[in-house]
């Protein structure tokens, strides 16, 4: 049966459609209203901040409203969109001139089209679920209301940088999320460990950032601009060299925002967060900026084939890690941290694949979106239950303590793995059918990758809701209260209903954003149907397996020793060692020998001409003896030396 | 002809003054030296055609300046030998390489200059007499040199009288005072005042030294310029020598008390042995140090 | 005769050092009130001059040259264009700010504080003379002048070592200063030879030097301007200087007095000697990219607040000069707003970390911990002015730190692809400072630390502001000096590297070149 | 007669009073040395007066010789007062000024 739905998609696609083929015509009527998107939670965010003590009391609900008040504005122009045309639904909004310097000209204008408003309302929507849930979980928290104002903050950067239709102006919304990110990783700051995580996501991001600099100072050299629709019209105009390296300067950006292989190793420390934080920033909506980035200069990377390849193997190497990371960790945060690295590893890679893979790679966004909210919305409510204990070596049969939680995270957990009425069945099989289709080997990781998903969620699922109970602390888990269960039900229906409303009831996801980033299908290397069957033979062996290990067995309270493989998981693979030992000791070494030059080697030099000087002037000084006939000497001496001069000089 | 033979008489009884000048261990000796050099320089000016000069400089130099020399010499350094120990480190070597240097310069410089063997002489220069030439030059041209050479003098002069000049920043003790203070400060013996020189029974000059009571020659009593000099006659002569009738009498005590005897006798010897040696005491002027 | 505006401009800060000084020295808050007084009127006089180039409104503000010296040809000559404008109006705003924040430092001096005040102010007069000069004497007697107060300034107040910085600085400025002097006479030699000696800046711009000669003008007015503004090899007078100082000082002598030495490369060198800048530009660059990562691995290993400061405006001035000597359009406008730029955030932080020195009586980074649970409104105005620190996108530094790497980026690519390293740099010693101090267990001294009181609020306030709003809305400001450095950048002659794509006709290649 | 020999003692002198001043420790010979050296300076002048037939030879040594009038007059002036401040008239005694 679903066999045919697939079919269905394929036929309709129209051929090989060049991205970015709709002209963007400047917003009238509601559309020119997209910049109060980001001015409400803006405005929420300035109010709650410099608000002061006054604002504690009602903090939370001016924080809620400014989102919500952000969704509906993301849903009344969803809907007029729908009302427009397929291929002219991309509104400009000027807002004001930016700057002009010496023949460089940015304006703050906003772009809203298909992708982008994919991109508001799953913020907008997760972002007020995670809100009204964050009121229950940081209930107790004296410093709540700050709490808002940095969501708040971080909801306006994410939508400036979905909407930004200058690569500028995104890089403004690029470093705002990163910022926000860094306050609310470090929002417990009395926690050592939380200031250090928080330090090291934002150096991380920064080194991402700095690939994004480059890329528009190479835009500005190239193209003389670094507006969108200047960029993707000349784009084939350049040379392969400059855009390749565009491409590469992207890739770079993603990896840090996105905890993609090279700079992955922030992800798992920024679990030091509150859980909210975890579910909204390191879940749901900013680790997929650095998709969206690619996506959006689809126009690019058509034009540079390695800079594709480099994606996919980023995307690749990310997913395998991730899975595999996710196995070895006993820190239900910490795990469900591995599985967003690597189904984003997921998403990287069908963004690598060119046209066949954009649309999947949001579609799997999307949805992963919503599961991956859900799981760890569910997470922080085993947590809340469990009096904030974080390892799962500690939990153990909750299902009948918090049933909503654990029927809400069944629901999270089938999408995850991939089962198919779910949501992630469709979203991740579509990438393995374009990885597949791209070639061999990247296909074969993306079923490799499959597989150890179910492996580590169904390991998650047996270790907290099933199995012998390893509870410590006295009084048993109880169940979070509605306000937390609400946005839980509510996303657990998402991540049921999202896989296939999606894709084909109402706007095919597919259809939806072929104008914005085009649409190309190559034919299988196998049929279809016998695809599909291997993916869920390889899902449900990985859930085998992990039965068999943590299903039947009592999972055992202490941590036992692994083997190579999961000692190398539980330190992330040693990621955070390379780090320390490439970049932490020799920058802290040069900085300390630096410090030593400065002062011995420059300082020394100028304070060195000063003694020296000194020193000079004291054997100078030996010299004036004080008894006049030694200066009768000088003055003699003194004569005969000008007579002397006076004869060479005048001797012919 | 005749020049020729004068200077090379007279040129070595000016080197010969001047080196005397150097190497005379006393300061008179070698201001008189000088003198010396000075007037076989005169001679020379009076050989050059510069008698107006010669004169001057034997009025002027030789008579006021070297005069001056000695009155201060005499005031001040009468005594002070110079020793042949320098004591800078390395002065001689230094000041013979000067000087050394700079003979062998100038003298190269004179010998190789091409000069006339003829001077042009001053007949045609001084048409009518050498003195009235320079009195033309000194109120004609060089009127104003000779203004500012006469400040000059003044402040010379002025200058000299203000550096010598000691202001009395202390009451000056009068007579009357110096007695009161002898009387309450200074020794019993010598509270009657200082004695005068000469022995009044049959000498009064200044160079021979008073007697205290006790027979005794009296030091502070000669002039120490004298002493320094060498001048003052020695004390002995005059200690009292015991007459013979003293002897009698002498003898006679010595009889009574044997030790008390030689006491008096020692004592009367005793200083004729001690009297100063020449040298300065406390005002040697620049007696030999270390 | 119209109204002298850039003369009471500059004879209102130094009327106010006399009034200062001349306070009976009792009444030490008098002298204070009289000082930001007259800093306040100097604020109004330079923000309705401001007026007129911002927003073209005509408020009568032109060039004003009076006879000075006649036979050398020196004159009193006065103008403003976009670069010195945007100078002018950070000085005239930074000194109430840095005025009112020495309010408290001043006090637990031993000394009188109106001598500190009244110094402030004639250091004023004279960074706004050299801003606004137009005649090359007047400029480098301002230049020198400049030092003594600011020596007696390091000597008379601040830590314990003040003296050896004071005199290390009065040394190193010195040395330039000849040398630039010999510079100025060649200059002048060079304006004599080609018959009308003058020291008016554009007629010395007229003559055409040959390029040797050329080469030793720029050498002698470049060391004295890099010693001015440090640059790598002439630095380490900053750090001893911005350690010893008090902080207020420490914050006007980097954010603004400083500026006088970049303000120099642009406004003259460039233009004086054309051909001599475009042959050393690379070497300049080279020095300038090291200056910016020497800086920030040095900020990274201090233990001494303040000379961690002094170390992260080396790294920012190495990207002025950076930007200054990339030859383009972008570059050089990025220097000038990031002078600006740099003057705000800087004065900022050095300001808050003289709250922070002032609460807990030292310097040490080891000493604070945790203050941001005692001091919670410290500690987010400090992350604030740490964040424009290191340049985070929405406030103002951001733009001008990108433009000098995109402009830089157009003709120097691996120095460009260095400096961004910068960045990197910045985020990483900003946030360890932050991490240190703020964040962790409250030390058990930083207990009772004062939160933020609000004398120091409004010293901040306008700092904040400013940054957001230059960070939002850069248009005006960016314009003017925009359009007063294009005929720097054409002067040197150099064409500004083509885009290497042929842009498709939808949108007009900017402003044709 | 030819005026070398008189040159040649001219120099002599100047050299033997520049040896004195050098060598000598009382600062009344040096100061007669110095003298010495006038005078043998004067003798030059005077013995290029007569060569070159022009007064103005003798016209210097005049006024040399007043000015060294002039000289002596405050240089014994100086050494007195010395003399009465330290007792001694040796010119290595007076060493103090120095750095």
């Amino acid at each position: 049966m679903t066999s045919t739905f697939t079919t269905l998609a394929t036929a309709v696609a129209a051929e090989a459609e060049h991205g970015g083929g709709q002209a963007a015509v400047e917003a009238t009527g509601v559309f020119s209203l997209t910049w109060l998107l980001i001015a409400f939670p803006l405005l929420g965010a300035a109010v709650l901040l410099l608000g002061g003590r006054r604002t504690d009391k009602v903090g939370h609900l001016i924080g809620c409203g400014a989102s919500i008040a952000s969704f509906v504005m993301g849903v009344v122009l969803f809907a007029a969109m729908l009302g427009e045309g397929a291929t002219e639904r991309a509104f400009t909004v000027q807002l004001w001139e930016y700057f002009n310097a010496g023949g460089y000209q940015v304006d703050v204008s906003l772009l809203l089209d298909q992708l982008s408003m994919a991109f508001v309302l799953l913020i907008t929507g997760v972002g007020s679920l995670i809100h009204v849930y964050s009121i229950g979980y940081m209930e107790h928290d004296e410093r709540r209301r700050r709490f808002f104002g940095y969501l708040n903050l971080f909801v306006a950067a994410m939508l400036l940088l979905v909407l930004a239709s200058d690569y500028l102006i995104m890089f403004i919304g690029w470093e705002g999320v990163g910022l926000a990110s860094y306050l609310l990783i470090g929002f417990w700051q009395h926690k050592p460990s939380a200031a250090v995580a928080a330090k090291k996501a934002f150096v991380v991001n920064r080194v991402g950032d700095m690939g994004m600099v480059l890329a528009i100072s190479s835009m500005l050299a190239v193209f003389g601009s670094s507006a969108f629709e200047v960029v993707f019209a000349s784009a084939d105009g350049a040379s392969t060299g400059w855009v390749t390296a565009i491409g590469l300067f992207l890739l770079l950006g993603a990896c840090g925002k996105s905890a993609q292989f090279p700079l992955q190793s922030w992800l798992l420390d920024a679990m030091e967060g509150p859980t909210p934080v975890s579910a909204l920033i390191h879940a749901a909506t900013m680790v997929t900026a650095g998709v969206y980035l690619i996506v959006r200069s689809a126009a690019i990377y058509d034009l540079a084939p390695d800079a594709r390849t480099a994606v996919v193997v980023v995307g690749a190497i990310t997913l395998l890690m991730g899975a595999i990371i996710g196995c070895a960790k006993d820190d239900i945060k910490k795990a469900l941290a591995g599985s967003t690295m690597s189904q984003i590893g997921y998403m990287t890679l069908a963004a690598g694949l060119g046209p066949a893979g954009y649309a999947f790679a949001i579609f799997h966004l999307l949805t992963h979106g919503f599961f991956k909210a859900n799981l760890f919305l569910g997470a922080g409510s085993v947590m809340h239950g469990m009096h904030d204990e974080v390892s799962m070596r500690r939990y153990g049969g909750l299902r009948i303590m918090m049933p909503v939680t654990f029927v809400t995270f069944a629901m999270g957990y089938l999408a995850i793995i991939g089962i198919p009425p779910f949501a992630g069945y469709f979203s991740k099989d579509k990438i393995i059918e374009a990885a597949f289709a791209d070639n061999w080997i990247v296909g074969i990781c993306t079923l490799l990758g499959a597989g150890i998903t179910a492996f580590y969620m169904t390991r998650l699922m047996l270790m907290t809701f099933f199995g012998n109970r390893r509870w410590q602390q006295s009084e048993p888990p109880h169940e979070s209260p509605s306000v937390m269960t609400v946005p839980l039900i509510i996303l657990a229906v998402l991540s049921v209903v999202g896989g296939f409303g999606l894709l084909y009831l109402g706007a095919d996801i597919v259809d939806w954003l072929a104008p914005v980033t085009g649409e190309e299908h190559h034919d299988l290397p196998m049929p279809l149907a016998l695809l599909i069957t291997i993916t869920l033979v390889t899902v449900l062996a990985g859930v085998a397996v992990a039965w068999a290990t943590y299903g039947r067995r009592t999972v055992r309270a202490d941590v036992p020793a692994g083997n190579a493989l999961t000692v190398a998981a539980r330190n992330d693979l040693y990621g955070d060692a390379f780090n320390e030992a490439v970049f932490m000791r020799p920058g802290q070494y040069l900085t300390r020998s630096l410090v030593y030059i400065e002062n011995r080697g420059v300082d020394g030099a100028v304070v060195g001409t000063a003694t020296a000087v000194g020193g000079l002037s004291t054997r100078l000084r030996r010299w004036q003896t004080g008894f006049v006939r030694s200066y009768a000497v000088t003055m003699l001496g003194g004569v005969g030396v000008v007579v002397l001069a006076m004869l060479l000089v005048r001797l012919p | 002809m005749g020049e020729e033979v004068l200077f090379w008489v007279m040129s070595p009884f000016a080197v010969l003054g001047a080196l005397g000048l150097v190497f005379a261990r006393k300061a008179v000796h070698g201001a008189l030296s000088l003198a010396v050099t000075m007037i076989t320089l005169a001679v020379f000016y009076i050989a050059q055609e510069a008698p107006f000069l010669g004169v001057v400089q034997v009025v002027v130099y030789t008579g006021a300046i070297m005069m001056l020399f000695l009155f201060v010499i005499m005031l001040v350094g009468v005594e002070s030998s110079d020793s042949r120990v320098e004591t800078i480190r390395g002065q001689r070597g230094s000041a013979a390489l000067a000087v050394l240097g700079v003979v062998l310069l100038l003298t190269t410089v004179t010998v190789r200059a091409t000069l006339p063997d003829e001077p042009t002489g001053m007949a045609q220069a001084t048409p009518d007499g050498n003195v009235a030439g320079i009195a033309d030059l000194i109120f004609g041209t060089y009127v104003w040199a000779f203004e500012v050479v006469a400040a000059l003098l003044i402040t010379a002069a002025v200058g000299a009288m203000t550096l010598t000049h000691r202001e009395r920043i202390f009451h000056r003790p009068s007579q009357r005072d110096q007695a009161i203070r002898r009387f309450r400060e200074g020794r019993p013996e010598d509270a009657a005042g200082l004695p005068v020189p000469g022995v009044y029974a049959r000498h009064n000059a200044v160079d021979t030294p008073a007697l205290l009571p006790d027979g005794t020659p009296s030091e502070a009593s000669i002039n120490r310029v004298l002493v320094a000099r060498g001048a003052a006659r020695s004390s002995e002569e005059f200690s009292h020598r015991p007459t013979p009738g003293d002897i009698e009498a002498g003898t006679s005590e010595t009889l009574s008390s044997a030790e008390g005897a030689d006491q008096p006798e020692g004592e009367t010897d005793e200083p004729a042995a001690a009297a100063p040696e020449l040298g300065g005491d406390d005002d040697a002027t620049g007696g030999e140090r270390a | 005769m119209t109204f002298p505006w850039l003369t009471t401009l500059i004879a209102l800060p130094a009327l106010g050092a006399l009034l200062t000084a001349l306070v009976p020295s009792g009444r030490g808050t008098l002298a204070k009130q009289v000082a930001i007084g007259a800093a306040l009127v100097t604020l109004v006089v330079g923000a309705l001059i401001s007026l007129q180039y911002l927003f073209d409104i005509d408020m009568g503000v032109e060039a004003e040259t009076y006879e000075w010296i006649p036979e050398f040809g020196a004159s009193w000559a006065l103008d403003v264009d976009g670069i010195s404008l945007a100078l002018i109006a950070l000085t005239v705003l930074a000194t109430p700010i840095v005025a009112l924040a020495m309010w408290r430092e001043a006090e637990d001096e031993t000394r009188d504080p109106k001598a500190f005040f009244a110094l402030l102010l004639s250091v004023e007069a004279l960074t706004l003379t050299a801003f606004a000069s137009r005649d090359l004497l007047l400029f480098y007697i301002v230049f020198e002048a400049m030092l003594i107060p600011l020596y007696f300034m390091i000597g008379m107040y601040g830590g314990p070592q003040r003296r050896y910085a004071a005199v290390k600085f009065l040394l190193y400025n010195l040395v330039g200063g000849l040398l630039m002097l010999a510079a100025v006479i060649g200059l002048y030699v060079q304006s004599v030879d080609a018959g009308a000696p003058s020291f008016f800046v554009p007629d010395l711009v007229a003559l055409d030097i040959d390029t040797d000669t050329q080469r030793w003008l720029f050498l002698g007015f470049m060391i004295a301007f890099a010693i001015k503004a440090p640059l790598w090899p002439f630095h380490t007078w900053l750090p001893d200087a911005a350690a010893e100082a008090t902080p207020s000082n420490a914050a006007f002598l980097s954010g603004v007095v400083d500026k006088v030495g970049t303000y120099g490369m642009i406004a003259l060198v460039l233009p004086l000697f054309p051909d001599a800048s475009r042959e050393f530009a690379p070497a300049i660059v080279v020095l300038a990219v090291v200056s910016i990562i020497y800086g920030a691995l040095l900020a990274i290993g201090q233990t001494d607040m303040k000379r961690l400061i002094g170390y992260t405006s080396i790294s920012h001035f190495g990207f002025i000069v950076l930007g200054i000597f990339a030859l383009t359009g972008e570059a050089a406008s990025g220097a000038t707003l990031y002078m600006v730029n740099h003057g705000l955030s800087t004065i900022a932080l050095f300001v808050i970390v003289g709250f922070m020195i002032a609460r807990r009586g030292s310097r040490q980074v080891g000493d604070f911990g945790g203050v941001q649970k005692p001091a919670p409104k410290l500690a987010g105005v400090f992350l604030f002015a740490g964040l424009s620190g290191l340049a985070l996108p929405p406030l103002s530094t951001f733009l001008s730190e990108f433009l000098v790497i995109s402009g830089t980026f157009l003709r120097y690519r691996p120095a460009a692809i260095v400096a961004t390293l910068g960045i990197v740099l910045a985020a990483l010693y900003i946030l360890w400072l932050y991490q240190r101090t703020m964040t962790g267990p409250v030390r058990p001294d930083v207990e009772g630390m004062a939160d933020l009181r609000t004398r120091e609020a409004v010293v901040v306030a306008p700092l904040f502001a400013l940054i957001l709003l230059v960070g939002f809305f850069p248009k005006p400001l960016v314009d003017v000096i925009d359009e007063a450095v294009e005929p720097t950048i054409v002067e040197v002659d150099v064409e500004r590297p083509e885009p290497l794509a042929p842009v498709a006709e939808p949108v007009e290649e900017g402003t044709g070149r | 007669m030819s005026p070398t020999p008189y040159l040649v003692l001219s120099v002599i002198l100047f050299s033997i009073g520049a040896a004195g001043v050098l060598t000598r420790r009382n600062a009344l010979v040096a100061f007669m040395c110095v003298e010495l050296m006038l005078n043998a300076g004067n003798l030059a002048f005077v013995t290029f007066a007569r060569m070159h037939g022009n007064l103005d030879g003798q016209m210097v040594a005049f006024f040399v010789m007043v000015v060294a009038a002039a000289e002596v007059v405050v240089g014994l002036a100086i050494i007195v007062t010395i003399f009465r401040t330290r007792r001694s008239a040796s010119v290595d005694d007076a060493s103090l000024l120095k750095l």
